[in-house]
């Protein structure tokens, strides 16, 4: 009965990760900007690469296998927020202004922000 | 079968990576798309079960070479210049090399033949003996470094001595780059 | 100690990675663990402020749940996004506040906002962060406020 | 079974990225796309493993995580702080280091 139910769930968790990977990518062709396409690779680093971890742990079962996947897992989890966050703040840096809403343009003007690189 | 199929799929995109890099003229994106080529050449060789390929193509491919290839953007050109010549020539030459290797693999025995003669030669001493004589449990681990050491030795005094060579013209550049850019001024 | 210290948990890590648990191999292992650590010291990379950790665990384990359940659905939100045949994006950058007093717990709230899909931490300005969100509403600023105040919940005191 | 699913989708994953990292107008969108190319590969190496039945290439994977992670991080230090990696336009070379 264990098994099945192992099976099942780790059936949903990689057909769920898999497609949350597959939106990510898509949502990277289709969205229209940059900083746009920063939130869409950020789906498939989050949603996509836990489910397809924990299918993958469930699959091995309490072996060095899982331990090894959970480091990967940690690792890529941790690795991805922060390739992200450098992604967008070296863009930020180098004068790629954010689009911004125009009603509150207020408080923020980033492209002033943009300090010169190199020195 | 399921791993031919996405064997046939990877190369697949390697070769468009590959028609990519040849296209594109910016060479950041050069430098982007060889860092992807070589993943993809990693994952093939995982496919082929060549490990430890594949982790020095992972260390040195997508790794080392693309911050050394990034390096020397910084001290020369991010443009490749146009081409000033027609293609013809070299696109011939390439393509007739490249018949001639294709022609070269049929006498090849297939991939993962036992009765390759590289397989029949000393492997086998080799596969029979390396936990006895080594105690390792990998097999190539121990053809590395104990079997072939001298081999490997060589092999590590070639990558370093490239290493220290890429670093001291890197070096040299942006040292050449400073002296100018200090006698303008 | 701080050196015994880091070369036990590089040893524990390679015993995790190893799974190879005879005399030599683990010898080997010691070896190169400490050779790693003897080369680091003679670079100075080993530095000598240690990270302070002032982090409730079972605090940490429950955050992390509600954290899973946040980065759940704020996924489903951006999936509509991108597979709806017409995009409707409001993208904005906004400054979110942070409460955290350690470094560390400043760390995990900006990168539980860059986990959660939807919002990213683009900078860090000296008591805020700047934040990009690709479906702005009024409510983001109450929403990662109160993110904010769970992960400050997480943090212990300061010794 | 379920791995072939999972090695196909990833395999979709990175045609598209592909294309956006051919496309990308600019250089940070190649290194985003690049990036998770990176960690498609990743997923992928432990997804092959389990296909062909031998998980032991997770190593793989992991040296992959690391290195893709340095690898990005070097990159953008070297668009951040480098005399290059400029979007809008401004003088080719920076003025003096």
């Amino acid at each position: 009965m264990l098994p099945v139910i192992i099976d099942i769930l780790s059936w949903i968790m990689i057909l769920t990760g898999g497609a949350f990977t597959i939106i990510g990518a898509v949502g990277q062709l289709r969205f229209p900007n940059f900083w746009a396409r920063l939130h869409a690779a950020s789906v498939s680093d989050s949603a996509g690469v836990i489910l397809l971890i924990a299918g993958m742990c469930l699959q091995a079962g309490p072996t060095l296998i899982t331990v090894k996947l959970l480091v990967i897992g940690l690792f890529l989890f941790v690795t991805g927020a922060t390739s992200t966050h450098a992604t967008a703040s070296a863009a930020l840096v180098s004068g790629l202004t954010p689009p911004v809403l125009k009603q509150k343009s207020g408080e923020d003007n980033s492209a002033d922000k943009s300090e010169k690189p190199g020195s | 079968m399921i791993v031919t199929i996405i064997d046939i799929l990877l190369f697949f995109m390697l070769v468009m990576t590959a028609l990519a890099i040849v296209n594109r003229r910016r060479l950041f994106s050069v430098v982007m798309l060889a860092g992807v080529f070589s993943l993809l050449t990693a994952l093939l060789f995982v496919t082929m079960d060549a490990v430890d390929v594949a982790f020095t193509e992972a260390a040195v491919g997508a790794g080392i070479s693309t911050v050394l290839m990034l390096g020397t953007i910084a001290q020369t050109s991010r443009r490749e210049k146009d081409p000033t010549r027609s293609g013809v020539l070299p696109f011939f030459v390439v393509a007739v090399t490249g018949a001639a290797l294709v022609y070269g693999t049929l006498d090849m025995p297939n991939f993962g033949d036992p009765n390759a003669p590289a397989q029949l030669h000393v492997g086998p001493d080799y596969l029979k003996n390396s936990v006895e004589d080594m105690d390792l449990p990998n097999v190539v681990t121990s053809i590395l470094a104990s079997y072939r050491g001298y081999d490997t030795l060589g092999e590590t005094a070639v990558v370093f001595t490239a290493g220290i060579g890429v670093l001291l013209l890197i070096s040299g550049l942006a040292g050449r780059r400073r002296r100018e850019d200090e006698e303008e001024n | 100690m701080r050196t015994v210290f880091t070369t036990l948990t590089l040893f524990a890590l390679w015993l995790l990675m190893s799974g190879v648990y005879e005399p030599l191999t683990i010898g080997f292992g010691a070896i190169s663990s400490i050779i790693a650590i003897y080369v680091g010291k003679r670079m100075n990379a080993i530095d000598r402020h240690p990270l302070e950790i002032h982090i409730n665990f079972a605090k940490m384990a429950t955050y992390f749940g509600w954290l899973m359940v946040e980065i759940a659905k704020s996924n489903w939100e951006v999936t509509k996004l991108i597979v709806a045949p017409k995009m409707r994006l409001r993208q904005n950058m906004f400054e979110v506040p942070y409460v955290q007093k350690s470094d560390l717990g400043q760390t995990i709230f900006a990168n539980s906002i860059t986990l959660t899909p939807g919002t990213i931490t683009v900078e860090v300005e000296p008591g805020h962060f700047l934040v990009h969100a690709l479906a702005y509403s009024e409510d983001d600023h109450e929403a990662l406020a109160d993110m904010g105040r769970r992960v400050a919940a997480v943090e212990t005191s300061a010794a | 079974m379920m791995f072939v699913v999972a090695a196909f989708a990833l395999i979709v994953a990175m045609v598209c990225l592909l294309v956006r990292l051919y496309v990308g107008p600019t250089v940070y969108d190649r290194v985003l796309a690049s990036n998770a190319f990176g960690t498609q590969t990743v997923l992928f190496i432990g997804v092959l493993g389990f296909l062909t039945g031998r998980p032991d290439f997770l190593d793989i994977a992991l040296l992959y995580a690391l290195i893709n992670f340095i690898g990005t991080i070097a990159v953008l230090k070297f668009f951040r702080y480098g005399s290059m990696g400029d979007v809008v336009k401004r003088p080719a070379k920076s003025e003096g280091e």
